[in-house]
């Protein structure tokens, strides 16, 4: 049901963001999933090598806001994004919301 | 999730499914000081993402040459395998004593230290106060995660009134054990202390503060004005026997109250004019 | 009689409790015994393993190099500990898990897919026990009433509810035995 | 009473303190042997007595200090790098004549090193790790059930001297479970009265503990005083076990775990006809000098074998006198002998020793 | 006044010329508990008084076998010979934890230490604020002269700023050495103090409230709600290199101006509600 | 610049550590050599150099293994109670390989004991007062002039095999005053690129101190490296003094102060016709063994006079391996032997020795 | 000049106070001079055994006050007065002035 | 030349700068020199001594149990150090503070009124420069250009003013031994 809502917003976005996920380093912890409020982000159904429960992605959500990235402590994140305008300063932090 | 849970689900060797193309522009990625290896962390635990945020301002600063960091005994004693920069491993809650010692002696370079709270607050409290006190012109980052993480969840001195921890099985008694210390509080009303400040790293947001505000103190260290005392509230989903998400919540409603996150001391804007200058 | 085992796989796997699990059950029957745990840094994720002897005898070294029997769960503790195996003895490992088992042929070689048979079971933390159950068909150094006994030690009170799931488990374990399709030959 | 009961050696000792009736348990965690500390912080508050999570191993043996000065029965434990920061205190204690039990469980070293079990605290241990002359009574014990009994031994002999005993495991006899049983025990009514503080009545002058000697004369009187009991504890402590030892023409010195490895080494090299024996000092200090002195006729080679770099060697070449040629045998670092390679070793050494 | 001063003077052995006759009645007199024999402090030393003062309490509250004192190393390490308590003597700085000890297992007898500026502040900083933290029922009496006096003059972590000291020859700078410690003020926050004031014994009057604090300290202690803290601002004619009389004025315009004495935490009055009623 | 100086013990070592380029100092205060950290607070700062007072001798270390990681030629100095709080650090900085110059002026214990001098601490500075397997280079200074070469000697030996180095004097040698002079010394350019921390330039990888080896391969790999470290001292460093020892059939084995007497004893027993030498090790550790082992054949016994119980009369023992007969001499608490009781008491021993 | 005044003040006292001094334990250091206001207390020209000037008394300006008693390190002064009203509480020290 | 000496006295007295003034002077002539103070633990009124021995060649022991002198300025250390003086030493004492000296026969024992001559010269500091120009006459170890040599070496640059009467005082010194009712016979 609130697969809905966030599909609707998705058709707003001004910005398309991708993140890539380095599944073998993740490890599972699940703290992205909190951070993304697009609903980007969910448990796969495999494990990696390590063992974990990894995290995968379903792009067309994504806004690039980069907070599933920021909150990921072991920096298995990449996020890129379409450019919008070019912001020189802090270009990796994103701004606080 | 134990591995029990886990084996219902095959082990695969899956290629990477994201594959970017243009016109794609990065805005978020792993800085090149966090070196490529898996950290030993557990799933979760904040010390690797404040590992990652040291190294993004390292990175972003281009400090990694001046920069060197001391982590004593606690989970993060293998800090020195993930950062790649100059690093001590000092004794359990000498850390900032080590730093004193570098610092000293290399007074331009950036000097931090990376301690837990059993590390800092404990045993090292003496350390801690007194280089404070001296005014010591480097950063203390204070990972307050209220137990003792490596040595399997034993009560802290931050411990919250009530948890229970494998030594405070029927709950920290303040009668007996104590209140938890509030370190920030404590050490801010030293003159010797320029910048105090608590974060947490529970959401986006917070990562974005914390992150500011060791930006902040790696800054003021260029000053020569004092310690910069940067305390995170940490987590420890192993010993807290929480999973991730459930020790966010835990940090968002428990912790946060003994520890609410804020600046506790900044430094007067005179002392900063001469960093704008710079 | 003396048997010298060696319980080796992921922390988690109830690697350690196995052994242990083992150790009460001789003790329940007066025998000698002494359990090892190897005890690593990591809080999760490491591989552990604990060495478990039981005797009639007065046990000499707690730590040994080689065992009659290795039970492995995971693959770096099937390449560990393979070669440690006493010509003769027994490598009993977790067929799921486990996708090289040793080939070497003076030992006898065992897999059991006791992952899966748990999970059929609906309790993935019955794995160990489904093995131990395979183990003790084999190997009866104690019988199935000494392991019993020795569960209600090693769960703590609160879980003695999931005492008949575990003795399924052993049984499931032993049944597994009898549906392999080459019969195991053990030389000593 | 005499239950059996299946324990990790660290849990035995925690239970065995309870036992012994300790006063009180001061202690700060480090592996592995934080199960003492939590042990007795669930089992303490319910069965009587103080347990207090100290701020740091120096507070600990501090807080020891007070409380056996007082006139308790107090203990704490800790590993090497913990055990190190109490050598001040220590040294203390055995100048201001104060019973306690102090627990090393030994860890690989030197500084953090690893957790992994070794025996590289014996000099520490045995010859003095803090300042000045002074003893311990040095107990090692080498099972679960010793981890228990040691301890009330170690209170026995703590009160007997009023001296600090230390208790020397290491990381494999902490961490592993073997039966052990609990006698009765009523610990012995020591009258403390004339020197503990707790408070100074009318009729008595009063009491203080001190380590302070200002005046040479009086240090040296003090530091006599000492000797004389150390000498006393030489005569009187002496504790070893013997195996196979009436027909040994080699033999295995080894304390706690190794000599655990020795003894199936010692099989194994029996069964290839090599008429080895074992000595295992139950006392570190004080040593069995004296009969390893009386072994050494019948003997041709002895092999001290150890978790370190050779220091227990010392004090085997010191008892024997040069009258038997001694050797060393040893693994760092956490790593184990197994006894095939203590077995194997033992073989080269009486070839090499034969030809030369 | 050296020797060489002192030796135009001829040694005698004079008979007391002061015998009092009827009606005079004794307003002051040595307490019992202080031992009749000379005590090494140097002339003036406020150690002396303070003794004295303990003395006087432990006499007039009839304590003397519930009272149980640690005092460790510092000119006052011979406390012993001069107390007539069971007494203990600790390790440089540890006064705090072995106190605990003696009062973790006699909860009923008074604890006191005894301790210096640089035993409590410096080496032994940790043991305090852990022992406070913990609100051990323990009274700390604090002697600040704010220099090392037993061995011989060097710098505290009290020292005042500019203070030369054999250590701090040109000054204590406070970019260098940091500045003063404020003991006092630094632990009152913590929940486990219970009654904190620093005093003084310049004058008469300093003595009476001094003491009166310490009497306080020691019936609070009854009830068991945490560590009294009784700074007292001492002096070192010997260190300072200052007849008695010139310390007296050092302490009234140097000294008390970092070290203002004052209650710095009183108990709440419930607290107190129960002392009245015993 | 060979000007001839009167100075104290304690201020001859510290103008040696600033002519001998120490970069940094950190001390705390305590009787007998608090003038090391006083006459560097005041001539550091104006000739260059940092001096720091630490908050305790727990600090200092800590803050010296800092420096020394830095590639800084760091030291500090305390006296026994000092130095036994020291213990953990030390072993630390044995284990992660960091030059330094620790200085114990040793005074009598155990415990607080008293100020005079002594050398109770021999086992703690030679065995290892601190955890696990390592060894300190330990020189004994017996004069004025030795307090400062040594100080030279110490940095550079410290450099050469990364090793703390232990300087092992007495309350008497650190308060006396005597002739010194101080030669041109220029610090040898040791190169710590390769593992001092100074940042990181993009141009090498990263450097890090450690005493860290979690797994026990690597933690004995490391051990067996700072045993190849400790053989190579035991090879390269052994220094001493002899004196008489030609015709000697009777030998004084002392160090330090102990020595200086044991000079005059032995003019004393000389003089009565009694052969006997002096034999002075300069370095503890690495210990004269050999040479003792040298001389014994030509000795009918050897007397070990030592400020304390008998402690290095235990290396002394090791060297002759029952060659010779061994004794011991000494007194304790901060008395000190005369030349004269100690000719008295070889005497005795001679008599006693040619009875049995 | 000042000992006038004093004289002057003896005349109205209501009690009358009179010190006695240990001189063989007194230190010389002084502070009891500083503390009394009557001027009852002046240095002696002898120095007792330790080699200390020690402090001599002139009763008949003394009050009683307990202040030089209070000061004195070393317990040297014991303090006695002619009864006026039987205080029980705290005779020791005085009232704070 | 070998001179083995003790100075004893109350701390204060100039004891340890009596020994080193005649350690420096001794250095002035190239002789071997040690100077071993004794250090108490009271800061304050304690008794202090130093011995200090001149010799032509290296010096072994800088701790000695007797002495060929021994200058003694107060009772306690008369009685200490009286015995251990060696036959035919010298014990020479401040015959103002010291009123029960020893009656050794085997010894030369000398009082000087050293500091009632230094109240008369008004300066009390200078009593043991007193005692030491008389000692210098009766044994003249180091002459006394050394001494005054050693002096400025001794007294910081800020009392250098004081140095004449320092040398007044050692006269003073000597010439009280020429006023002696008794000769002084030294043995050795
Ligand atoms: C002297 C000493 N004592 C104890 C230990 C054991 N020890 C290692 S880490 C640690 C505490 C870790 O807790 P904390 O500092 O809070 O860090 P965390 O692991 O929670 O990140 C302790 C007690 C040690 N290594 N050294
Ligand atoms: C471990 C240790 N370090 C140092 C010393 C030396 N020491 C003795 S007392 C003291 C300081 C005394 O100063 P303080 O505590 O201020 O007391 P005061 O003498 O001024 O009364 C020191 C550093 C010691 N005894 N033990
Ligand atoms: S936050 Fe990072 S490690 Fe955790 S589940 Fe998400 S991608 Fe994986
Ligand atoms: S034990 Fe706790 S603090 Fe340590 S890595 Fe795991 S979660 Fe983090
Ligand atoms: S040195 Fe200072 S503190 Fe110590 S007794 Fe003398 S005056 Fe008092
Ligand atoms: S205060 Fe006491 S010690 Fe000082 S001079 Fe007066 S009487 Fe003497």
């Amino acid at each position: 049901m609130e697969q809905q809502t966030i599909a609707a917003s998705v058709k707003e976005r001004k910005v398309k963001g991708k993140v890539e996920i380095n599944i073998q380093k993740c490890k599972g912890c699940e703290l992205c999933t909190l951070a993304c409020k697009e609903g980007v982000l969910s448990v796969s159904n495999h494990i990696n090598l390590k063992g974990y429960r990894y995290i995968v992605a379903n792009n067309d959500l994504c806004t690039g806001c980069v907070n599933c990235a920021l909150v990921c402590p072991d920096a298995v994140i990449s996020v890129y994004r379409t450019p919008l305008k070019k912001k020189s300063a802090d270009k990796s932090i994103g701004k606080e919301e | 999730m134990t591995i029990e849970e886990r084996s219902n689900i095959d082990i695969i060797q899956e290629k990477d499914n994201n594959i970017i193309g243009e016109p794609y522009e990065t805005v978020y990625q792993k800085p090149g000081t966090l070196i490529d290896v898996d950290m030993h962390y557990c799933p979760g635990c904040y010390h690797s993402l404040v590992h990652k945020l040291l190294m993004e301002i390292i990175e972003e600063m281009d400090i990694q040459e001046q920069t060197i960091g001391v982590a004593p005994v606690g989970c993060s004693v293998f800090a020195y395998d993930y950062m790649d920069i100059d690093m001590q491993q000092a004794a359990h809650g000498r850390a900032a004593a080590v730093a004193t010692g570098i610092k000293r002696l290399l007074p331009d370079k950036y000097v931090f230290t990376y301690q837990g709270d059993g590390d800092l607050a404990a045993i090292g409290i003496a350390e801690t106060i007194h280089a404070i006190n001296r005014g010591e012109n480097i950063l203390i980052v204070f990972i307050n995660n209220a137990v003792y993480g490596m040595t399997s969840g034993q009560m802290a001195p931050t411990t919250l009134t009530g948890m229970q921890t494998t030594t405070s099985p029927a709950g920290r008694d303040t009668n007996i054990h104590g209140h938890p210390i509030k370190i920030s509080e404590l050490v801010a009303p030293l003159p010797g202390a320029f910048y105090v400040t608590r974060q947490a790293v529970n959401n986006a947001n917070g990562v974005r503060r914390t992150k500011k505000a060791l930006q902040n103190a790696f800054n003021y260290q260029r000053l020569k004005k004092g310690t910069c005392l940067v305390e995170i509230v940490g987590n420890c989903p192993s010993n807290w026997k929480m999973t991730p998400i459930e020790c966010t919540g835990f940090v968002e409603e428990q912790m946060m109250k003994t520890f609410p996150v804020g600046d506790i001391k900044l430094p007067k804007a005179e002392d900063l004019k001469n960093l704008k200058e710079a | 009689m003396l048997e010298e085992l060696i319980v080796a796989g992921f922390g988690g796997q109830g690697v350690l409790s196995m052994g242990m699990t083992l150790a009460y059950a001789g003790m329940v029957e007066g025998k000698e015994i002494s359990w090892m745990p190897s005890y690593g840094p990591e809080m999760r994720g490491g591989t552990a393993n604990c060495i478990t002897i039981i005797s009639d005898n007065k046990i000499s070294s707690p730590i040994l190099s080689c065992f009659d029997t290795a039970i492995v769960l995971n693959q770096p503790s099937m390449d560990k500990f393979a070669t440690r195996v006493k010509p003769g003895g027994l490598l009993l490992y977790e067929s799921g898990t486990i996708l090289r088992p040793s080939d070497r042929k003076d030992i006898a070689i065992v897999g059991i897919p006791a992952t899966a048979e748990a999970l059929k079971m609906k309790n993935a933390r019955i794995m160990n026990m489904i093995i131990l159950g395979a183990y003790l068909h084999l190997k009866p150094v104690v019988s199935l009433d000494s392991i019993l006994e020795a569960l209600k030690k090693v769960l703590p009170e609160k879980y003695h509810h999931l005492l008949p799931i575990n003795e399924m488990a052993l049984e499931k374990g032993e049944q597994l035995i009898h549906e392999l399709e080459e019969p195991v030959m053990l030389v000593c | 009473m005499t239950e059996t009961k299946l324990m990790k050696g660290n849990e035995a000792l925690a239970e065995a303190a309870i036992l012994a009736g300790c006063d009180a348990y001061f202690g700060y965690p480090i592996t592995p042997q934080s199960e003492v500390l939590e042990y007795l912080a669930r089992e303490m508050p319910v069965r009587g007595g103080v347990v207090l999570q100290a701020e740091s191993e120096v507070a600990s043996i501090n807080m020891v200090y007070g409380a056996a000065g007082a006139g308790f029965r107090a203990m704490t434990s800790s590993s090497s790098p913990g055990i190190s920061l109490m050598q001040e205190c220590i040294s203390y204690m055995a100048g201001a004549e104060l019973p306690c039990l102090v627990v090393n469980v030994n860890r690989a070293g030197p500084g953090l090193g690893t957790i992994q079990p070794g025996q590289g605290d014996y000099f520490q241990s045995v010859k003095g790790g803090g300042h000045g002359d002074y003893k311990l009574i040095v107990l090692a014990p080498s099972s679960v059930q010793e981890m228990a009994d040691h301890v009330f031994l170690g209170f026995d002999l703590a009160d007997k001297y009023r001296n600090p005993v230390l208790l020397l495991s290491d990381g494999a006899i902490g961490q592993m479970m073997e039966k052990v049983q609990f006698h009765a025990y009523q610990p012995p009514r020591v009258d403390k009265s004339s020197w503990a503080t707790i408070g100074k009545p009318k009729t008595r002058s009063r009491n203080y503990i001190t380590s302070l000697f200002i005046q040479p004369e009086q240090m040296e009187q003090h530091n006599q005083k000492l000797e004389a009991k150390f000498r006393l504890m030489r005569e009187n402590e002496v504790r070893f076990e013997e195996m196979n030892t009436t027909d040994a023409e080699y033999l295995f010195v080894a304390y706690g775990l190794s000599a655990r490895i020795c003894q199936k080494a010692m099989d194994i090299s029996r069964a290839k006809g090599i008429k080895v024996g074992l000595l295992r000092p139950i006392t570190l200090f004080p040593y069995p000098s004296k009969r390893l002195a009386e072994l050494a006729p019948q003997l041709k080679l002895v092999l001290s074998v150890e978790l370190n770099s050779g220091q227990m060697v010392e004090d085997v070449r010191l008892a024997v006198n040069g009258k038997v040629p001694v050797e060393f045998y040893g693994r760092m670092g956490g790593m184990m002998p197994t006894p095939e390679s203590i077995a194997e070793h033992l073989e080269t050494l009486i070839k090499y020793h034969h030809d030369n």
